[in-house]
């Protein structure tokens, strides 16, 4: 497989998602400054976490316009597989890839914990390797991951089978009490339409590694890892 | 031109004899920007004027310490080429005036003393004093100061991995904010603040300057218009984005060859940046104000020098390399300016639109800054609480549940998950433990980190204290596994004009030298805050320690959770029942009283020692030290970290059950380990106290006959406590 | 040429901080405020002095930066 | 009654949001922007319906949390 990170000012996790690809590819993905304009040929582009331009504005919204989101957007509608984590995600939204907004967390705090997701399609990239239904544990750590649409926006989403993670307790019971932050329908990460592209407000990238406490992340790399294997 | 009169000087908070010196420097009348300078130069938060005489006296030296006191920071070399470069410091007052500015420009502050010395900073710590928790105050200053260190660490994207947090009417007016940042460079590849070389350039970064923090005395004086209040906040905003910004490209200009000397703006900003690096080096500055980046327009030289803007930093390039670094800071979008050039003169020339508006001697200005002997009186010791003048309880189990939900134990959960703990990817072991454990990246090795300090103790006992402080951030790093290598400290105290707070003082540094030379624990950096008082009420004397210790492996690394079921728990250590100062006695019966638990530093280092041996050699997993609510709490946090229960005997010493469970005796630890009893012989062959006390297992903590408490009720009680103060 | 930017969310769109302020100001003894709603004020100096192609240039920003149309509506004011 | 609230900073006081704001816009293409200060506007519902014991209330809700008056300044505009 072939990646690129995609690196904003203030983007703080570019790091960390370039480790856990490194582990499971073998070898270090490009990282690609935002204000380039081109990048070289991959399969998979990764937004990372952090607070590109401080989250100042709306969290996201200034890095949607870096002169490589139009690269991004290019490929993504090329079908190249992109994956947004967190602020990532919150581009993704802004740049108009994802549908839908992450607002300031219901409590209004910052969260950093781990949290359970129940699996809620296998039909993905980057969901593959997990079955549906199944329940593993992510780190989140956000401000804004209150993610909100419209009814028709929702409605098309779960139609399309198109939602990818929702908050859960360790039963798999996606209900008040397993939600962080106000979220949606408990919705933690969605797909595109051509299910190229996966938002998502967790971390896989944080428990990819037994040392930090579990690897219930490694999955999802290993399998893009496999998926574009020559 | 503003005439100096007395009232001037008095503003600036300049003594008589302190003008006179400055008259006997220059040979002639300072000008306003002139006497600005010497007045934050000479200010106790900049000079150290009170402290030095006793700073002096800590033990600094050890054969891994590659850099002490006198940097921005603290340097220990950690093996394979690193060192590990860390510091500590307070951001009280400020933050107390605006809890979350206050709060964010001291994470920023401090971060930059570290990455200053081109150290990517890896981990971030705090320790919190707020006043009683039902100070109609508190739970403003405590959310303010959570959110600010929050806000800031984790836009950094550094994480916040540990710190303390407690609560006491003492800090009712004054709360502590004490904010540390540990760091990790290559040591071929430290930097240092002296400037050296006439001709070569000097350079300014970072953000613009502003009128910021411009000091409140200052303010008063006569050239300030009507409406200064509105255009001079003496609170300056953090901008973490930028200072963000500031890091990567301060860090990636370090990767070439072209820094001489770089040094941070924090307090005083210019005035106190420049000459430091100036005096450091022997060297004179020319600088041009007109180069200065600036924010507003109409700024006076006197602004400039004394502005407190945030995320700014001073470099001397080598000649020629200016482009280089200037390509680096505007691929960051920063502002980038050569704004002066170093001289052999020995003075600090300001320029502004072509004429001197400035000119100092360096020397005598930063180096023969006042340095008092305040007069100090020893403070009282605290008569001894003989264990037969505390009464027993009728339940020990509520007991427990007391102190297990009592402001000082109470899981600090609710700030800790609004730190991001694990960017970065190496936090190995999160809050909520002893020490936090950051692994180096890339490296198998981790660091272990910690904040501590017992305020009662102190109050009770400066000496013991102090001691105790030092011990405690000792025996923390050590029950994580980890080799104590070094301390920071931040001092916290009262007006130092006292001689009763001056005597605290120098109990607290008596004390600590002392543990310090005993555990070979020696201060590399720190940071002294006095007159922490409101109406005559001081704060209780707080040398908040912040200490850091290596572990070879992270892979032999302890934690405090119970692990299986039916693993023997021995304590170790001596258990006589100290009740005097303890948190018992404060909680459970509202006395404050008492002379605290003595430290034995010999036992402390010999237990200490034994303790880590086994955690090195694999053979214990589960190790937590004993504090604040003995051995009682320290059982309970154990069980509840790891969800498992645990039997204990009871015991057969003597003692008062309340005393054997609740007294604060020191150097003690409690291990859980599949063979105890290999483990007691193991212990007595190394002359270290220890006995099997009982075995894990079960939903429930049970003593004896005397309490059995289902641990879900106790993390209940735990976990409640904050959120509902906060809710 | 100053002009004055208010970003307010839309209608139905769930306003997590104007519902936390308003739980605050109960706890802090405020009655009957029966609702909070809280959106930007952005204030931009121009060098633009002609006030219809500020406006034209403003509500570009708006569209492409400063409000998220899926959840925001703007309104453009500006000073005489 | 409908009360406006706008909160902004001090003048002087470093605007970091404003700052970037600016400068994204700037990158975007849009040229003259001279100045971008960002503050909040609050829109309360109030059950009074006196329009100066309205001022009164907010004027003191402003000051204990709708506004850090360290840093900031407030104007309540009440609707006709
Ligand atoms: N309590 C203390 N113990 C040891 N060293 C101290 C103490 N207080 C200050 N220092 C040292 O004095 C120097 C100046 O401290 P400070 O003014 O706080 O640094 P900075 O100017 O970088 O903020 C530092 O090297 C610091 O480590
Ligand atoms: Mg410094």
């Amino acid at each position: 497989m072939r990646a690129a990170v995609i690196v904003f000012p203030g983007s703080n996790c570019d790091r960390d998602v370039m480790v856990a690809l490194q582990q499971s590819m073998g070898r270090a993905p490009h990282m690609v400054w935002h204000r380039e304009t081109g990048m070289p040929e991959v399969d998979l582009i990764v937004v990372p976490g952090g607070f590109s331009y401080g989250d100042y504005l709306r969290s996201g919204a200034m890095a949607a316009h870096s002169p490589i989101m139009k690269e991004v957007v290019r490929r993504a509608n090329a079908g190249v597989a992109v994956l947004g984590i967190c602020n990532g995600f919150q581009i993704l939204t802004e740049a108009g890839l994802l549908p839908g907004v992450l607002m300031r967390n219901a409590g209004l705090k910052f969260i950093c914990r781990d949290v359970g997701l129940r699996v809620e399609t296998a039909d993905s990239l980057f969901t593959r390797p997990y079955r549906k239904g199944q329940v593993v544990r992510f780190p989140i750590a956000h401000n804004d991951g209150n993610y909100f649409a419209d009814e028709a926006t929702l409605k098309r989403l779960e139609d399309g089978d198109r939602i990818a993670f929702r908050y859960a307790s360790s039963d798999g019971k996606t209900d008040a009490a397993a939600n962080p932050n106000g979220s949606l329908r408990n919705i933690a990460g969605i797909l595109n339409e051509r299910r190229n592209v996966l938002g998502l407000m967790p971390h896989p990238e944080r428990l990819a590694d037994p040392e930090l406490g579990g690897t219930d992340g490694r999955p999802m790399f290993d399998g893009l890892v496999k998926a574009f294997a020559a | 031109m503003t005439e100096i009169t007395p009232k001037v000087i008095k503003d600036h908070g300049l003594s008589d004899a302190e003008y006179q010196t400055i008259l006997r420097i220059l040979g002639r009348e300072p000008n306003l920007t002139e006497l600005g300078i010497f007045s934050v130069m000479w200010s106790e938060h900049c000079s150290y004027k009170s402290s030095k005489k006793w700073l002096k006296t800590l033990p600094t030296k050890a054969p891994w310490v590659i850099c002490g006191p006198g940097e921005n920071a603290g340097i220990i070399d950690i093996g394979d080429g690193q060192a590990c470069i860390f510091k500590m410091e307070s951001h009280n007052h400020p933050s107390y005036i605006e809890p979350y500015q206050g709060a964010t420009t001291g994470v920023g502050g401090i971060l930059r003393d570290i990455f200053t010395m081109g150290a990517r900073p890896v981990a971030n710590l705090n320790a919190l004093h707020f006043g009683a928790p039902d100070h109609p105050k508190t739970r403003h200053l405590v959310s303010g100061v959570v959110a600010g260190i929050a806000g800031y660490g984790n836009c950094m994207g550094i994480p916040t991995v540990g710190g303390e947090c407690d609560f006491h009417p003492s800090y009712n007016g004054n709360i502590l904010v004490n904010a540390m940042t540990v760091g990790v460079a290559d040591t071929a590849k430290i930097f240092y603040s002296a400037a050296t070389g006439a001709g070569n350039p000097l350079v300014y970064v970072g953000s613009k300057t502003g009128r910021d923090g411009i000091h409140g005395a200052t303010m008063a004086s006569a050239e300030f218009n009507e409406d200064s209040e509105e255009k001079r906040p003496t609170v300056q905003v953090g901008d973490p984005f930028t200072e963000k910004l500031v890091l990567e490209a301060c860090l990636e200009l370090m990767q070439t060859d072209c820094i001489i000397a770089i040094q941070d703006m924090g307090a005083a900003g210019l005035t106190c940046s420049t000459f430091e690096m100036a005096s450091n080096g022997g060297v004179g500055v020319e600088l041009n104000l007109d180069k200065v980046p600036q924010r507003e327009t109409g700024m006076t030289p006197y602004e400039m020098m004394l502005s407190e803007s945030q995320e700014r930093m001073l470099m001397v390039l080598r000649p020629g390399t200016e482009e280089t670094a200037r390509r680096i800071f505007e691929k960051w979008e920063l502002e980038f300016s050569v704004c002066g050039v170093l001289t052999d003169t020995g003075r600090m020339v300001l320029t502004k639109d072509g004429k001197v508006v400035g000119d100092l001697p360096i020397d005598p200005l930063a180096k023969a800054s006042p340095e008092y002997d305040r007069p100090w009186t020893p403070s009282p010791k605290a008569p001894y609480v003989a264990v037969e003048d505390v009464k027993a309880p009728n339940d020990l189990g509520q007991v427990l549940k007391t102190l297990v939900g009592s402001p000082t134990i109470a899981s600090k959960r609710w700030i800790w998950e609004q730190y991001d703990h694990m960017v970065m990817g190496d936090t190995v072991q999160r809050p909520g433990g002893d020490a936090a454990v950051v692994r180096v990246h890339g490296t198998r090795k981790g660091l272990a980190m910690t904040s501590d300090c017992t305020p009662r103790y102190c109050q009770a006992d400066p000496f013991e204290g102090g001691k105790q402080a030092v011990a405690e951030a000792w025996r923390n790093i050590t029950a994580s596994g980890g080799l104590p290598l070094a301390i920071t400290d931040c001092m916290n105290f009262g007006n130092p004009e006292k001689p009763k707070i001056m005597g605290q003082f120098v109990g607290c540094i008596r004390g600590m030298s002392e543990a310090c030379l005993a555990l070979e624990f020696p201060v590399v950096s720190g940071n002294v805050s006095f007159y922490n008082e409101t109406q005559g009420e001081g704060i209780q004397p707080t040398p908040s320690i912040g200490g850091v210790g290596v572990l070879k492996d992270v892979a032999s690394m302890a934690t405090v959770a119970f692990r299986t079921a039916g693993q023997g728990i021995v304590l170790v250590g001596e258990t006589r029942g100290h009740l005097g100062s303890s948190l018992y006695l404060r909680t459970v019966e509202g006395r404050e009283e008492g002379a605290p638990p003595p430290v034995d530093l010999a036992a402390e280092r010999r237990n200490g020692d034994f303790v880590r041996d086994l955690i090195a050699n694999g053979l214990v997993k589960t190790c937590h030290d004993l504090a604040d609510g003995g051995l009682g709490v320290a059982l309970a946090e154990m069980c509840m970290a790891g969800g498992i229960g645990a039997t204990v005997y009871g015991h057969d010493g003597g003692l008062p059950l309340h005393a054997w469970l609740f007294g604060e005796d020191q150097a003690r630890y409690l291990v859980a380990v599949d063979n105890p009893e290999a483990m007691v012989a193991e212990a007595v062959r190394a002359g270290v106290p220890a006995a099997i006390i009982g075995v894990t297992g079960g939903d429930c903590l049970t003593v004896g006959e005397s309490l059995s408490i289902p641990v879900a009720e106790l993390r209940g009680i735990h976990e409640g406590w904050l959120p509902k103060l906060m809710a | 040429m100053k002009v004055k930017v208010h970003v307010t969310l839309k209608s139905g769109v769930l306003d997590p901080q104007g519902k936390a302020v308003q739980h605050a100001l109960a706890s802090l003894g405020f009655a009957g405020v029966e609702g909070v709603r809280q959106g930007k004020y952005i204030e931009l100096e121009l060098a633009e002095k002609d006030p219809a192609k500020a406006r034209e240039a403003v509500d570009a920003m708006c569209r492409q930066l400063l409000a998220n149309t899926v959840i925001e509506n703007y309104a453009i004011d500006i000073a005489a």
